[in-house]
This record gives structure tokens, sequence and C-alpha cells, in this order.
């Protein structure tokens, strides 16, 4: 159970990185990088119980504060003018081909 | 406490640090850096007289054995790297104080004083230590702290240079740290005696073989030899004065020691120079390097400009000596490295002078100096004569070794295109004595003053250390040999 | 042994993916990323030599016989705080490169240095002509 | 008893994956910005939740289980208000929903040309 | 195979990273490439470095590059591009490392020289010779206790680099009316306040654990250290910067920097006045064990205030850059309205 637990966080972190590689807005980015740093937290606490030693959950914590705290930074610093969402934001944010 | 002189050599700059910070007024954190520099020359001269008596000194830190705890192995390369780097700080440390007033701002000066023995603690750890990695955190010290001094000048350009060099030597460093973790792998251990012990069993490895040309490429891109020198030029012209004759006289030198290390000491010389064909690829690199920064540093208009190009042939002068592994060609190497310290750490000190006076430094501002300033202009034509290599100064000496060393290997062509390169440093040397002496001063400069007392000390310090060391030759070629041949397990 | 190598191939991918973003990129804050990507797949290089196969972590327990070995994990400890370091260093210098070039592109900023020194060049001759 | 311990935390883990991995279709598969956030919000914390629990049931020690239920109460307590920030300060800097922006497109353009 | 996944799934986003044009994402990328390595970290048994490279790699310095970005512009132009030249350097490079692995020990070979030599008698012996359980911190606080130093004194220079480079002189008067205009977040949010108020006793109160866990588990001062900054800087991000200067001093927290090396480098002074080397903790109390714990506590204690201070320093040296930039946009925007 613990492994198929495991590959699930696994498929939700491809999915998250692939919504943050395609944007498209800068809020899309922030939530995939925040749902990255949830299912962060949940393979580290499932990785110990994997791997037999569940005793280093310590940094399952800081990794949770640390997401937060970043989230947080992104928000406050992405709030100046050449951060505001634009209408033609969605076309120019598209990866290069 | 003569026991624990050989970590007291470091930690008494990098200590001192720290409680610069603290004492906040600039003309007080001068002073104590001073003597924290003067302390760590006096303990490098002892150390010096220790080795050449009594042999290798070996310092366990922590008081844990060698392989496992980090251990400080002083012998007498070491010893001589440590005396080079710590003297020739505290005599450019003298001048700071005068120099910095006019190129950094006021509330800057505590900061650029902590940097610069930061800068100190970093090579003289890097010397010191017998621990590879001990290595690069000391060598990460020194960078940093080079980064942030080198931006501290005054032209915007002194950023980008500053950005560059950050940008090449954390690479550099990274392939050390990459090379590192290739022998440790294959050795299991990181202490240099130890690395050496071991790595002759696993030498035929494919991984070996990659982790040397990890090592040899990161330290020549801080050594900045020939291929890989792009950085230099711009960071030792843009930096402020102080730090250029600090850096020029130092830091391309514990390079050059950490490449003898690695390919004598750590990797064997059988290793280095068999297995690997470094002698004709180093010396191939060396002469290029000559004559390409010579031909360059004839068409710059900046002295500075002019003497960092310079700096970089005449480092191709040492790989030239290095790659042909023999006791005479090491010796020519590291008498080069103690002599192109002096005349480096004099020019530069001068330059500073004159950039204190007149502010400016492309060739047109030297102009009539040689009479406004004789005293300043004549150390840098002395300088300028020991750079070509004229008898009775110390660059005859060290070129008279190299040519001797490769005669000796039966090298002729290649001694003759040392001369040949020489001749192009006269060209250049003589662009600034026809500047200073033969032209007239430009019509709206105004007419300047000699350099001050707290110039002129430690320029004609070097100066006469220049001439001395040029004509009594015993004192350092006795230790370049003695160093030499303790590379080569010779016994005296 | 295409298995049992794999993993060393990997982080080699990765350290030459942060090292072509250093050299091949004009931007001053892509390169300090790249720098980034290339230091910290050196320390998951060190990292993974240190992996024993039925190892865990160095914290001494009871009942446990094999561990991975603690030294690169200290070496890497000790390199990480270097990488933050240089970039935190290198991100002030882009700061002030900005501040002072209005631009943090390679080229624009090489090439007002150029400019400048044509610059230079030509008031230097015009003293020179005058003089 | 242990039957049960397994089971039942066999079973929390399983929903708890479930809804990880729905929510991270719906991040990808969803039309906009918003419409995303609701998916990822809803099922991360209680996804997450659901798989903490489930590792509760079967630690051992009692200091892991504090932990688990540290980190259990710091999702619950972060998860929300990351996600009310975020919707926020998406709102603020006009960024409109697809169903909104497709009828004041009009508006919007004129506005934003403006600034 | 979880190591084999993660390293895929780092091989993506390095490829992500080299191709995307916006920086903003490309940062972003950045932090996730951070958790990412730092799971492998925790998958190879590398538990005290996963902890630190979450901390720093995803944390801070993602932190610290948003803020550049905010100053700089987030567009990457694409006109200069030299691919060819560099490519063929990487494909050396890189080629020269692969066959350097064709003679290397297979990954997680036990019988690898490294796990013969040096590493055993740290395994083994450790506990007797030191007494701390986490054998990562008794080989960095003891055994390798110079290289700390090294890393200490490493981030005190670029704490200083930073401030020589960063630190603007400016009066308290224009601190007010510069800050002022900038506190848009902690009058938008009300939620996030109060939870970050619930939050940052919390994180002292953890930052401290680590600090005296790190014996014992994953932790120590530099974590430690981190994370009790971190906190700062939340408080910092949210209730603005004048007001975060007003709880912590400039001139107190260089000076913290300072006393942290101080500490750390007295340690060793004081084994020497012992009669001891630089660093043998054997010679502080009258036991070695009780010596070796008293070292390795007063040294993390002198890494925790240097690397919180510093991480604070760098921190506040680029958000106050930030402002004075917003302040003297908003001035000329004024100025040409």
């Amino acid at each position: 159970m613990l492994i198929a637990a495991t590959l699930a966080i696994f498929v939700a972190m491809i999915l998250a990185i692939i919504r943050g590689v395609i944007g498209p807005t800068l809020y899309d980015r922030i939530l995939a990088v925040n749902m990255f740093g949830t299912k962060t937290v949940l393979l580290i606490s499932l990785l110990g119980f994997v791997m037999g030693r569940p005793e280093f959950l310590d940094i399952a914590i800081v990794y949770a504060l640390i997401n937060f705290i970043s989230v947080i930074g992104v928000l406050r610093y992405s709030d100046t003018n050449q951060f505001k969402h634009s209408p033609n934001d969605n076309e120019s944010l598209k990866k290069e081909p | 406490m003569i026991a624990h002189l050989p970590i007291l050599q470091v930690i008494i700059p990098l200590m001192a640090a720290p409680i610069c910070l603290m004492l906040k007024r600039a003309q007080l954190v001068w002073l104590f850096s001073l003597i924290a520099s003067g302390l760590a020359f006096a303990i490098s001269i002892l150390l010096l007289q220790q080795v050449m008596t009594s042999g290798v000194i070996s310092y366990e830190l922590g008081g844990w054995q060698a392989p496992w705890g980090i251990e400080y192995r002083i012998d007498k390369l070491n010893a001589f790297l440590l005396l080079i780097v710590s003297g020739i700080s505290t005599v450019v440390l003298f001048a700071a104080q005068t120099s910095i007033e006019k190129e950094i701002p006021k509330n800057k000066h505590v900061y650029f004083y902590i940097l610069y023995l930061l800068s100190l603690t970093g090579m003289l750890g890097i010397v010191a230590t017998g621990d590879a990695f001990n290595v690069f955190v000391f060598l990460e010290i020194s960078s940093l702290s080079a980064y942030a001094l080198i931006a501290m000048g005054k032209n915007r350009q002194a950023l980008w240079a500053s950005y560059q060099y950050l940008i090449m030597g954390t690479i550099g460093a990274t392939f050390i740290l990459i090379g590192i973790g290739l022998i440790y792998q294959m050795t299991g251990t990181l202490n240099m005696y130890d690395l050496s012990q071991r790595l002759p069993e696993v030498a035929q490895t494919r991984t070996v073989f990659a982790a040397f040309a990890f090592v040899i490429v990161g330290v020549c891109l801080k050594l900045a030899m020939f291929p890989l020198h792009l950085w230099l030029p711009n960071a030792y012209a843009y930096a402020p004065s102080i730090v250029t004759a600090f850096f020029a006289a130092t830091a391309t030198k514990v390079a050059v020691y950490l490449l003898i290390r690695f390919t004598f000491s750590v990797f064997g010389l059988s290793f280095s120079f068999t297995t690997v064909p470094l002698q004709t690829l180093f010396m191939a690199l060396g002469l290029i390097g000559i004559f390409a920064a010579s031909t360059s540093a004839i068409y710059q208009r900046n002295v500075k400009h002019l003497f960092a190009y310079s700096s970089i042939a005449q480092i191709g002068y040492m790989i030239v000596g290095f790659s042909l592994s023999t006791v005479t060609g090491l010796t020519a190497t590291l008498l080069h490295l103690f002599n192109h310290a002096l005349m480096k750490g004099a020019i530069f000190l001068a330059l500073a002078a004159v950039i204190y006076r007149v502010g400016n430094i492309e060739l047109n501002n030297l102009r009539g100096l040689g009479r406004q300033m004789p005293l300043t202009m004549a150390a840098i034509v002395i300088g300028g004569l020991s750079l070509i290599g004229v008898p009775l100064t110390v660059g005859f000496v060290s070129k008279w070794y190299l040519l001797m060393a490769l005669i000796e290997q039966g090298w002729w062509p290649v001694a003759v295109l040392i001369l040949l390169g020489s001749m192009l440093a006269v060209v250049y040397v003589w662009r600034i004595v026809e500047a200073a002496y033969f032209k007239a001063p430009l019509d709206n400069s105004s007419p300047v003053k000699e350099a001050p007392m707290s110039f002129l000390i430690p320029i004609w310090t070097l100066i006469i250390a220049n001439i001395y060391f040029g004509i009594d030759t015993r004192l350092s070629v006795q230790v370049a040999e003695a160093a030499a041949q303790s590379l080569f397990g010779v016994s005296l | 042994m295409l298995m049992d190598l794999f993993n060393h191939w990997v982080v080699i991918t990765l350290m030459m993916s942060g090292l072509y973003i250093v050299i091949a990129h004009g931007n001053l804050i892509k390169k300090i990323v790249g720098l980034s990507v290339f230091q910290t797949s050196v320390f998951i290089f060190y990292i993974s030599m240190a992996k024993v196969d039925g190892g865990t972590a160095p914290i001494l327990a009871d009942d446990i016989v094999q561990y991975s070995n603690p030294l690169p994990h200290v070496l890497i400890l000790t390199a990480i705080v270097v990488g933050i370091a240089t970039t935190a260093l290198g991100l002030s210098l882009v700061v002030r490169i900005k501040e002072a070039y209005g631009s943090i592109e390679e080229e624009s900023i090489q090439q007002q240095d150029n400019q400048q020194q044509d610059n230079n060049a030509h008031a230097k001759r015009k003293q020179e002509e005058e003089a | 008893m242990d039957m049960i311990i397994t089971i039942s935390s066999g079973f929390f883990l399983l929903i708890g994956s479930f809804l990880c991995f729905s929510g991270a279709i719906g991040l990808l598969r969803f039309p906009d910005f918003y419409t995303r956030m609701h998916a990822v919000g809803v099922t991360d914390t209680l996804g997450a939740g659901m798989i903490l629990v489930g590792l509760m049931i079967i630690s051992t020690d009692f200091l892991v289980f504090a932990k688990l239920a540290m980190v259990l109460l710091l999702t619950l307590l972060i998860g929300p208000t990351t996600s009310h920030v975020l919707a926020k300060a998406a709102f603020h800097n006009g960024l409109t929903p697809k169903s909104l922006s497709n009828q004041e497109k009009n508006n919007k353009e004129i506005s934003s040309s403006n600034t | 195979m979880i190591d084999i996944i993660l390293l895929t799934l780092l091989v993506v986003v390095a490829i992500a990273i080299i191709r995307m044009k916006d920086l903003f994402a490309v940062v972003m990328l950045l932090g996730i490439y951070g958790l990412l390595s730092a799971s492998f970290f925790v998958a190879m048994d590398a538990v005290d470095v996963a902890f630190t490279e979450a901390a720093v790699g995803a944390g801070i310095s993602t932190l610290l590059m948003l803020v550049v970005i905010a100053m700089t512009g987030r567009k990457e132009k694409t006109n200069r591009h030299k691919p060819l030249p560099a490519l063929c350097i990487v494909l050396i490079t890189g080629g020269l490392l692969i066959y350097g692995t064709f003679d290397m020990p297979h990954f997680g070979a036990a019988d690898a020289p490294i796990h013969q030599h040096v590493a055993p008698r740290y395994i083994n012996d450790s506990m007797a010779e030191v007494g701390v359980p986490n054998i990562v911190t008794s080989v960095l606080a003891s055994y390798r206790a110079f290289d700390t130093f090294g890393e200490v004194v490493v981030i005190f220079t670029a704490g200083i680099g930073v401030l020589t480079l960063l630190s603007v002189a400016r009066r308290k008067e224009d601190a007010e009316k510069i800050s002022s205009i900038n506190d848009s977040m902690h009058e938008q949010h009300l939620v996030i306040r109060i939870v970050a108020k619930m939050l940052i006793p919390f994180i002292f109160l953890f930052a401290l654990y680590v600090q005296f866990h790190g014996d014992f588990g994953p932790g120590g001062g530099f974590q430690a250290g981190v994370i009790f900054a971190a906190a700062i800087i939340l408080y910092a991000m949210l209730f603005g910067l004048n007001t975060a200067r007003k709880v912590i001093n400039q001139t107190f927290i260089q000076l913290i920097a300072a006393v942290g090396v101080l500490l750390y480098g007295s340690v060793g002074i004081v084994s020497l006045m012992n009669d001891g080397n630089f660093f043998n903790y054997n010679v502080l109390a009258s036991d070695p064990i009780a010596g070796q714990h008293l070292g390795i506590l007063l040294i993390e204690w002198g890494v925790g205030c240097t690397v919180a201070s510093v991480m604070m320093i760098i921190f506040f040296s680029f958000a106050g850059r930030l402002e004075l930039h917003q302040h003297n946009e908003r001035v000329k925007n004024q100025e040409s309205s």
C-alpha cells in the first residue's frame, strides 16, 4: 500500500511539473510549485516508512514550513508592476517551440 | 605555542576579520589588520626556519589522526609560499589606508579590510592544508572575498569583471570539487599524503584520469593559464589598486602552488608526466601564453591592463618551467613565483600611487610623471627591468634558471623562444618609459606631487628586495631548490 | 552493467545541462541559475556515491548494522553552504550591474563597454592632437 | 488487531492517494487558473490529511506519531491559507475567470490599454 | 527504483530550465529542482543534507532570485545564443566524465573503496570517541571541525560581500517614506497575517529543537540558523521591512554574525590554551566525552548564530534594495505624470 501511495504521489508530481512548465499564467506556476511542495512533504513521510526508518520526519516539517514561506515570498515579490497580469500574458508566456 | 604555529598562521588573520567588524573605526581596523597580517608574516618566517632545519611539520587538527581528521602539513614548498603570501600582504596593507581613501567610499572601508583579511586567510589556508577538501573550502573563502573586493572598484566595469570572474571561478572550483570527488571515490580518503600513497594502485583506471583532468582544468581556471585567462585582465584592471597589487602578487601564485601540489605530490610524478602527456601540452600552452599575452600587453592603453597581460605572460614562464618536470625546472618556477610576486607587487603598488595622485591610469596620464613623481616612476622602471630579466634584478635570476633547465634537457628552440618573449617585454616596458620620461605632459593636466610616504615605503621595500635578491641569490635559490628537491624525493 | 552506472550517467547529464546554461545563455540571472543547477548536480553525484545497498541513514540505532557512508554527507553540507554563498554574492552583483548598465544581458553590457572604450579612445586622440 | 491496523491504514492511504492523483489530473486538465486551484486546493488538503492519518495508524513510535500529527496540523493550516492568498492575489492583479473573461473581454482590453 | 524516478524527473526539470525564456518560471522550476534533489537525498539516506538543501535550495535561494527578478525584469532576451561552442565544451566535459565512470565502483556497491578506508572508523568508533549518535554531526563537528569552521567563514564572507555591494546609507525619514508605500501585502491579506502570527512562534521553537536535536537526528546549527532566519524573513515579508528592522536591529545582527565566528574559533583557541591541538575538544572537560559534547554544543551555537544572522543580512540587503528601486520608480512615474 505504501508503495502504491508513493507511486500515486510520483504521478501527481509529474503532472505538477507539466503544469509548472506550460503555465500559462504566473499563478498557475505558483499553484503547481505549491502543490509540488505538499507532495514532497508526503513523499518524504512515505519514504521514511518505505525505507524502514520513519524517525526523520523533521525534514517533512521543514518542507511544509519552507513551502509556505516560499509561496508567501513568491506572492510578495511577484506583486510588483512587472508581474501584473496583462491580457497578452497568456500568449507570451507559452513555452517557446 | 611553537608546536601550534601551523594553525596560528591561518587562524590569526581569520579571527581578526570578525573582530574588525566589531571595531567599526576604519583607522583602528587598518591598524589591527596590519598587525594581524604582520603576525602571520612573522609566523611564516618561523615556520620556514623550522621546516628548513627539521623537515616536514604535521599538525593534526582536533587531535584526530591524519586520514580521519584534517591535517596541516607544512613542507618546504608550503612554507615558502606562506612566506610569499603573508609577506606581500603585509607590505601591501601598509599602503592600503592611503590608497583606498580615494577609491572606495568611506562607509565601506571596514568591509574592505575584513574582506582583505578573509582573502588572505583563504590563500594561507589553501597553502597550509594537507586535506584535499579543505583546499576547496579555503579556495572558496579566498574567491568569494576576491569577487567582493574586485567589485569595489570605482568604475562600473569592475562589477562586470567581478561577475565574469565569479562565473569562471565557480566553474573552476566546481571542477576541482568533481575531481576531488572522483579521486575520493577511487581511494576513500581525502588526505593528500594518504592519497599519494593510495593513488598508484588505481592509477591506471579511467576514473583517475578523468579526476586528474578535472582538477587540472579547475586549477588552471583559477591560475588564468593561457586559454582560460579571459577573466583576469579586466578583474585586475578595474579592481581597486590595492586589491590588484595584492592579487597580482599572490593569487595566481597560490594557484600555481595547487597545480604543483596536485601534480607532484597527490597524483605523483610518474602519473602526471608519463601516463598523461602533460609535458608537451603545458609547454606548448605556456609558450603560446607568453607570446599571446605579451603581444596583447603591447597594445594596451590602460597601464593596469598592460601589466595584467604581462602577468599572464609571466604565468607562461612558470608553466614552462613546471612542464619540464626536472629539479632545475621546478626551481626556476618556484624562484619565479617569489620574484614575480616581488616585482608585480612593487609595480602595482607604484601604479596605485600614480592613481592616488593622478586619478587615472591611461598611458597618456603618465606623461611627464618621470619628473613629477621621480621615485614612483623609478620603481616602475626597475620593476619593468626585472620583468624583462635584466641582470642584477630578480627577473634575471629566474630567467637564468629557466634557461639552464631548458638547456639541460636539450630544449634549445624553446630557450630561444623564451628569450624572444623577453624581447616583447622590452617593448611594453619601453612604452611606459617613453610616456613617463620622453613625452611632455599634456597641456591641460595639472602638475602633481610625489607620492606620500605611506606608498613610497612599501614600494621601495619591494624594489630593494628586488635588487637584493637579484644580487644575493643564496637565500631564495636555496629555499626554492630545497623545495623542488623535496618534491622529487631527493634528499638533501 | 548498464543499470549499475545508469545513476552516474543521469547525474552527469544533469551537471552538463547546468554547465550548458552557464556557458550558452546570455542572461545573467539565468547563468546563476545554471551555476546553481550545476552545483546541485555535483552534490547529487557525491551523495549517490555514499549510498550502500541495504544501508540506512548514518544515525546510530540499536538494531541496524549497515549504514551509508557519512563522509560525503558532511562534505556536501559544507558545499551547499558554499553554493548559497556564491549564489547570494552573484545575485547582488547582478543587481548592481542592472543599476549600472540598465541591462542584465551579456551582449548589451559588452556593447556598452566597448562603446565606452571607443569614446575614451576618441577623446584621447583628440587630446593628443591638441598636445 | 494487526489486521485492523493494516486494513484501516491501507484504506486511508488508498483514499489519500486517489485524492492526490485526481487533484493532479484536475491541475492539468481544467481550463483556467481558478478551476485548477479549486481542484488542487480541495483535494490536496484532504488527500494529504488522509495519507498522513494512514501513516499515523501504522506508526509504532510515539515521537513519529507526534511528528506526523504536527505535519498534519501544518498542512491543515497552511494549505487553505495559501489557496486563499493565491486566489486573492490573482484576482487583485486582474486575472479573471474564464467565463467572466469571455463576457468582459472587450471591457478589459480597453482598461488594460489605458494602464 | 525510487532514485531512478527522481533522477528522471530531475532531468526533465533541468531540460525545462534550459528551454524556458520566462525567468520567473525558471526560478519556480529551480525551486522544484531543489525539492526534487532534496527528496533524492532522503532516498539516498542523506537526511542531514536533505534538510539543508530543502531550506536553502528550495527556500532561501529561490526567494533571493525572486527579489532580484522583481528588480531586473523577467524576460530573457533570445537574440544572443551561441549554442554550438557551448555544446562542444559541454559534450567534451560530459564525455570525459562518462569515460571516467567506466572504472567507477558500481552504484551502491558495499565493497567500494570509500566504504572500506576512512569511513568505517566513523561508523564503528564515533560513538565511543565522540559520543553522538548522529555520525554526520560527529564527523562535521569533531573529526572535520575545521572544514565546518571554513564553511562558517564562507557564509560570513558572503554576508560581508553582500553588504559591501548592496548596503545603502539612508536617513531615517526616507526609510519611513519608502516603506510606507510598499506595505501593500499586509494591508490586503488579513488571513495570512493571522496564520503567520500563529506560525512564527512555532517556527522559532522548531528552530531551537533542530539546534539541540542535531546530535540525535538530522539537524544542527546550520539548519536551525536557516529556519530561524526564515521565520524573521516571513515576518519581514508580511509586516514590512521597516517593522522588521525595528525588531531586529541591523548593526546588532552584524555583531551576532561576527560573534558566531568568534565563538566557533574561540572553542579552538581554548583547546589550544589547554595544551590540546586546535579543536581538540577532549581537553575542554575532565572527561573526553563530556569535552566533546561541550565543544560540539558550542560550535553548533556558533554556526547557528552566524548562519541565521547572515541569512537575515542577505535578505534585508536585497529587499531593502528592492524597496529603494520601487520607490525611485514611483517617484519617476509621479514626475512624468
